[in-house]
């Protein structure tokens, strides 16, 4: 098995951070993983993407190329690489900032991400949606072990903030579960 | 009948920088490129860009503009007014790049009382290369290379650059300034163009220390940053003119 | 009194609010529009007590203030 | 500590570095390698070393002679530029023979050039500076192997009494990975500081670390000590990684650090070409025997680099046939990809 | 001033420069180039030019810079520590594409090493610094050619927007020869510094020079141009010396700078061996087809140099096939005399 | 009964200096050595070797010493110091190696407020390489550098480096000397010697600056060059303590 | 008063003659005899007024003077 | 026509003032030259030789191993230098300072430069004897020429100097003629 993620959006929305989340959980079901950043030039407001591989064999290039899953958080980032899309790529929408453009292939998760956040009262968990309808949607990395990992993240956070983040995380899981 | 008072500089290009907003950067560019203006001296003035942040002031400033290696600016700078004694050269720089890899360079350039500008922008940090500690950091100042804050038996005092030239002979003016709101804005560009106008006369070597901003690494808002300008920054560093030998 | 207005260089503008801390005629405040870099850009109030003072343009780092003197008739 | 955990490549250098005992780090700041110096500066002091931000590369560089004269075990990490202006005291480390640790995460040039990953260091790492000295290079491929070839060149470093380079580049500086750390691993420290180190002339002769020979002729000896001790290390300390089984193969392609593992990734992916990976590990010595042997088999032997063509220099001197060789490289920070070099291998080929 | 006249090496090369109209020079002590900085302060102010005493090579590297920025000549010279110390300069310099005149006058290495004259640089010249840069690279053999090739050397440096080295030794530095100053001959100033330099954005657009370019691929392409020009400076100046009437030859001893001569005294003394000199004049870019059609007549290839063994890379890379060639060479200072390489090629032939 | 009320220190081997008759360096070897005796910490010492003529001062001196690259002598001592607390680590520089190549490192090491002791031999000129001009050669004075004498305007001025470090905090004691008869040497070793009692009771940074003389270089006899010392330099560089803040 | 009196290192002295110039009794006076090294070696002229004050030996460079004081008997 | 000389003696007697002078006076003669000194590590006392070619071909190497003539003004020079004195070597030597080997082969030339010096009661002008020596002894620079370069070189010393210096080179001349 091996699984190339690429997820992409601007700074600010927790790009980084959702791909080292997943490659995290990789790693403690022993399995092997990479995670390669990638900033825009300038400091804020940039671009902001990264690649993420899992596998249970030797990883080679951490660069992903041709995904098979794409996250995309806003309009600039799926249009930037919805070129890399095959048939069997899973592409996991923001769909609170993305239009879909229908004459893609490959399997769609389009999840309001944005406003779910929103919902929950707290914007910073836009990025634990997202994780949560991928590990929905794609079955690679368990749940459980990525709550686990949900928790041992926000270690010292009070207790409300692990919450929310763990309802985020249900709810995108039960929002990509349900498609 | 409306008349525009204030405006763009020429000597500013119409684009927008890449500093993070409220940065001391931006603030003193323009100043720069006011006292230029106003010196009527755009087309013969040569800048020398720092590596730092300001290292694309090439694209922002609207003059012939130099990027030297980290450090090595006054170098530069002295070599081409050597070169062409009639042009207006300055150096901008950060406190990495004038007062840590930098230092030899000052003090030789100092010394030698080149007739050229310096503006150095004291921000207490590396703000490119993302908030370690620089030579002029506070005491106590957390950065990501001093996580403890800085302590001076491990990690020295902070330097106050303007004090250790005063006492070389090759040195005119030094004065230290600020950018945190009106008021010190207008003083900061009067020393300015100070710096500038003693070079048109042959004076000798200026430096103007600016006491600057990074919101960014400091972690605050763009108001926030400029009140522990004030209050933190300029207590330790003392504001005015150092020396004035003219 | 003179009467100034002022016009801000949306593009310009990085949303710092600088401006707004120095003008003592609550003529500025924090804008709700976004420029392509994506920072909010301050907005002038227009209420009728800006004098030109230029204090705002004086401190705003990116050169994003304008500031117009209207001559009194 | 033990287990799978992810980690950075520039904290795998560091935590090498602490578990090999180095106990005094100097370094400026300079991406894409600022972690190292970050990290340190709160590990070191927990470790019970030496932490200083130099104020310059210069500086780095000599701390680390001082600290060695001294008997520490000690580390310097900087990037491209940096390295440049280390020349001359990594000259004076090997000429004076003090062991010390050097990390060059190399990024894009010339001049200041830009952060991006890149491989032109490769000569001036080899190559390098002033006189006939040479270093252990050494090029991790991955995270481990980050942790690990640090972790070894303290040893390596002691023994030979021989400063010894880390060359790798910002995707693996920047990049995270599964690892296993192996804290229970104890650096062998062969050849212990106290035999040579300036510690005070307590109860023996005052010592004396130099690298000035003005005597006629005693610079030359100590030339041809360097190099007896240099023919030692070639000998027992080259290392590289060729897949014996991989007995069938038109291909021979050679690369080292990154590029190496997206060219196993080509080699996975392109099963229509028979192609093999010879990755040199030790950059210096270089395995040109063990590379021209397996060179004899091939119809065509590549080079990935990301550079205009440096180490495939030492891969024609190995070879001995241009016309055997093709050179794919991207300078300046760009990275050839996994398809990139697929696609010249197969116009090549056919 | 003409006719035949006595002069030190070092001299030549200060006269060379100020002939070809160098109006900056700036230089730090070190034997053995000390008489360079010395004439030069007072020969530059009679010139009209720049003499600055630099406080360091890392100041003399970076005034050369800022004086090339504005558009005068420049030329910096010091020996192989120093050398070092300039690497990051240099390396800019090559980035943002200004033309100045670096001098080294090798020493003995590594580390402080000793005065004596040595070759141990060729590297640091020939495959320099950090990024994929290169710069010619001159390597005189007399007195005439220490003042030719400098003189020479500021054309070069301009017409390609790049730093031109001069690698010569103390033998060369510190001996003095009968030579012909040609004082009619005029530089060409193939490419003025008024199209690029910054004087003032009067009357035209503000100029920038830089070698930091951060856009996605900008950097790549910036050194793809880079390599456009070597490739043109490969094909249009490349030089070597190599007697077309020594078509019989069994032995082809290949040599650069003092060594060469050195070589032309073997070959006048050893009329029992069929000898001829392959000399490469440019050591970047390095005559590699030309040197590998000379090598093919011989049966075997004598490299003869003061260090080590590093021209000799490029030589067989050139000739491929290392069988055929024998390596002489004596590092830290030790000069092989003509006896002892006759000697070496007499045991080597028979 | 005969006493011996002076002799050679056992911190000298008994061997014959490289240095020029008359030379200060000799005289200051001299005094270290002494000091290191009375203090009786030869057995922990490590010296810091300039490049410059002083550069085998590790064949005379008897005690652990190495080499420093040119200029970088404070950057190897205090690295030295950091790993050896317990041991006394001093630095000996010429003022081409301290004042001109090595400034930055001087600067920084001294702002680091390091522990170490640097003994500083200001002959106003490059020694070993032939007499060049130093940064602290005097205005005015021929050297192979300077034919036509030093000048403010091309070459800058004569570096008082007391002075300079002065106001740096981290620095606590900085004394200048010179050597050119019996009662300034018997100044001199006092001087010498609070500097090396202040990095055993853990005071900080300590520099004492000698005025030396280069006979060979000035071309100048040993007692015409000392007159020149006293007369010259000592007018220019005042002597006494210049800073005491332990 | 004290008596003293001097002996010379000869292979250490470099006849920089400064001790000459520090003896106020005139014990010391230029030496006609070169040592290895080539420089001629200084002389104690031993007037009997020597009194040991050291200074001789505190100026010299080199270490090349030995102090000797006689005890007075 | 080539002439490979070795001069050599302490710091101090003028050696390498000698070599330049020869050398000088063959770039006169429009021959070619080279003169490439060595000091000794230490600065003075030292030791102090250099080689001096003269040709009308083309130099090869600067360095003069096997010398055609050897000048030689002390002992220490002497017995460092005479093992390469071939037959057909000439040898100059000091005989003031030198004490000759009998069982060398080669023409020698001995002559009491230092003494012959003192006589002229300018101890400066030995190496100039030396000189006039050589140009006797050996006639591969003409002796007008080197009067000539002798008076240029000494040009803005005063005429009593100059005067005791052309003296000196015609003494060794002469002393070196007769022999
Ligand atoms: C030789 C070298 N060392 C290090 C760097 C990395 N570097 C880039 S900018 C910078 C520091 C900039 O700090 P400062 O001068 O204070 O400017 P600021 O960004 O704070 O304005 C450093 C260390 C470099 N480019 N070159
Ligand atoms: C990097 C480098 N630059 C230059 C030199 C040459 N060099 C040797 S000693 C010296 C100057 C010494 O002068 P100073 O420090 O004043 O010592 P002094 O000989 O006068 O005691 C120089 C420039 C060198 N060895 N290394
Ligand atoms: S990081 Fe700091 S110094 Fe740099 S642009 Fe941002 S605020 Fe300004
Ligand atoms: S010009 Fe003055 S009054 Fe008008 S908006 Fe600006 S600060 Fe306010
Ligand atoms: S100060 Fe300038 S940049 Fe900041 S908010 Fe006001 S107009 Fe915008
Ligand atoms: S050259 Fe000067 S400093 Fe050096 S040993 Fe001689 S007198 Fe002393
Ligand atoms: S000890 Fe005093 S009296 Fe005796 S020789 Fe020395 S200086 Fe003269
Ligand atoms: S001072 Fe010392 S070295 Fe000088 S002459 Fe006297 S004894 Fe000799
Ligand atoms: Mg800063
Ligand atoms: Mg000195």
């Amino acid at each position: 098995m091996t699984e190339k993620i690429m997820i992409a959006g601007s700074g600010g929305q927790g790009v980084l951070m959702l791909g080292l989340f997943l490659a995290r959980v990789a790693a403690m079901e022993k399995k092997n993983a990479t995670w390669l950043p990638a900033y825009g030039a300038e400091k804020r407001g940039g671009f902001s993407h990264c690649s993420v591989i899992i596998s249970d064999e030797e990883i080679f290039s951490p660069m992903v190329e041709n995904p098979d899953t794409l996250i995309v958080f806003d309009q600039r980032a799926y249009d930037s690489y919805k070129s890399r899309v095959k048939e069997n790529t899973l592409v996991i929408q923001n769909s609170t900032l993305v239009k879909d453009d229908e004459a893609l292939p490959g399997k769609k998760v389009k999840l309001p991400a944005l406003e779910m956040a929103n919902r929950l009262d707290l914007a910073k968990v836009m990025n634990v949606i997202m994780a949560g309808a991928y590990v929905a949607a794609k079955k690679v990395i368990n749940a459980e072990n990525a709550v686990e990992e949900l928790k041992s993240s926000l270690g010292r956070k009070e207790s409300g903030v692990i919450k929310k983040n763990i309802d985020a995380f249900k709810a995108g899981m039960e929002y990509a579960g349900k498609k | 009948m409306e008349k525009l008072i204030y405006g763009m500089p020429e000597s500013l290009k119409n684009v927008s920088t890449t500093y993070c907003p409220g940065c001391s950067h931006s603030t003193v560019h323009k100043l720069i490129a006011e006292v230029i203006d106003e010196l009527k001296v755009r087309e013969k003035t040569i800048g020398v860009a720092p590596v730092g942040c300001a290292v694309f002031a090439y694209d922002f400033w609207n003059f012939d503009v130099t990027e030297a290696a980290h450090g090595r600016n006054q170098a530069v700078s002295a070599a081409i007014k050597r070169v062409l004694p009639d042009n207006v050269v300055f150096s901008y720089q950060g406190d990495g790049d004038l007062a840590s890899i930098g230092m030899a360079e000052t003090i030789h350039t100092a010394n030698r009382g080149e007739n050229i500008t310096v503006i150095f922008i004291n921000n207490t940090n590396y703000g490119m290369t993302g908030g370690q500690m620089a030579p002029t950091s506070l005491l106590g100042q957390v950065t990501t290379t001093s996580p403890k804050g800085r302590d001076a038996q491990h990690y020295g005092y902070p330097i106050k650059m303007l004090e250790l030239l005063a006492p070389l002979e090759g040195v005119k003016y030094l004065e230290r300034v600020k950018v945190t709101n009106a008021a010190s804005v207008i003083k900061a560009k009067k020393a300015i163009k100070k710096a500038f106008e003693n070079q048109i006369n042959n004076t000798g070597f200026s430096m103007i220390e600016v006491l600057g901003s990074c919101p960014a690494n400091w972690k605050k808002e763009p108001a926030e940053a400029n009140r522990w300008v004030d209050e933190k920054m300029a207590e330790f560093y003392p504001l005015g003119v150092i020396k004035d030998a003219r | 009194m003179k009467k100034g207005k002022v016009r801000i260089l949306a593009e310009r503008c990085k949303g710092c609010n600088l401006c707004i801390l120095e003008c003592k005629k609550g003529e500025l405040k924090q804008g709700k529009t976004v420029n392509k870099q994506g920072y909010s850009v301050v907005e002038f109030v227009n209420n009728g007590k800006c004098n030109g003072c230029t204090l705002c343009a004086i401190v705003c780092p990116d050169a994003a203030i304008e500031v117009i003197l209207e001559a009194e008739e | 500590m033990s287990g799978k955990m992810l980690m950075k490549g520039n904290i795998a250098i560091a935590e090498g570095a602490i578990d090999a005992g180095c106990r005094f780090y100097a370094g400026y700041p300079i991406t894409p390698q600022n972690e190292i110096p970050e990290y340190m500066s709160k590990r070191m002091p927990e470790a019970g070393g030496v932490f200083m931000q130099a104020e310059s590369e210069l500086i780095s560089i000599n701390l680390v002679f001082g600290a060695s004269v001294a008997g520490a075990r000690s580390m310097t990490t900087s990037s491209s530029p940096g390295m440049s202006l280390m020349q001359e005291g990594i000259s004076y480390m090997a000429g004076c023979e003090l062991p010390g640790v050097i990390v060059n995460v190399m990024r894009g040039g010339p001049g200041l050039g830009n952060i991006a990953p890149s491989q032109s260091d490769y000569f001036q790492a080899v190559k390098p500076g002033h006189g006939d000295f040479r270093m252990i290079t050494l090029a991790p491929s991955n995270i481990q192997e980050m942790y690990d070839f640090t972790f070894e060149a303290f040893d390596l470093a002691d023994k030979y009494r021989n400063p010894v380079m880390i060359l790798t580049d910002g995707l693996l500086g920047q990049m995270m990975e599964t690892i296993e750390l192996s804290r229970g691993r104890k650096p062998l420290n062969p050849r212990p500081a106290s035999e040579w180190a300036l510690t005070g002339a307590k109860g023996r002769e005052p010592r004396k670390i130099l690298s000035l020979l003005m005597k006629p002729g005693a610079l030359e000896q100590h030339n041809y000590d360097l190099w007896k001790k240099y023919d030692e290390i070639k000998k027992s300390e080259l290392r590289y990684e060729f897949n014996e089984k991989e007995k069938d193969y038109d291909c021979l392609i050679v690369a080292f650090g990154s590029v190496a593992r997206t060219s196993k990734g080509v080699i996975a992916e392109g099963k229509d070409i028979k192609a093999a990976l010879f990755r040199p590990v030790t950059l210096w010595p270089f395995p040109y025997a063990e590379l021209r042997e397996a060179a004899k088999k091939a119809k065509k032997v590549f080079v990935f680099e990301m550079n205009m063509g440096q180490m495939v220099e030492d891969v024609r001197l190995a070879v001995q046939d241009d016309s055997k060789v093709e050179f794919y490289g991207r300078p300046g920070g760009g990275l050839p990809s996994q398809e990139e070099l697929l696609s010249f291998l197969r116009k090549k080929v056919k």
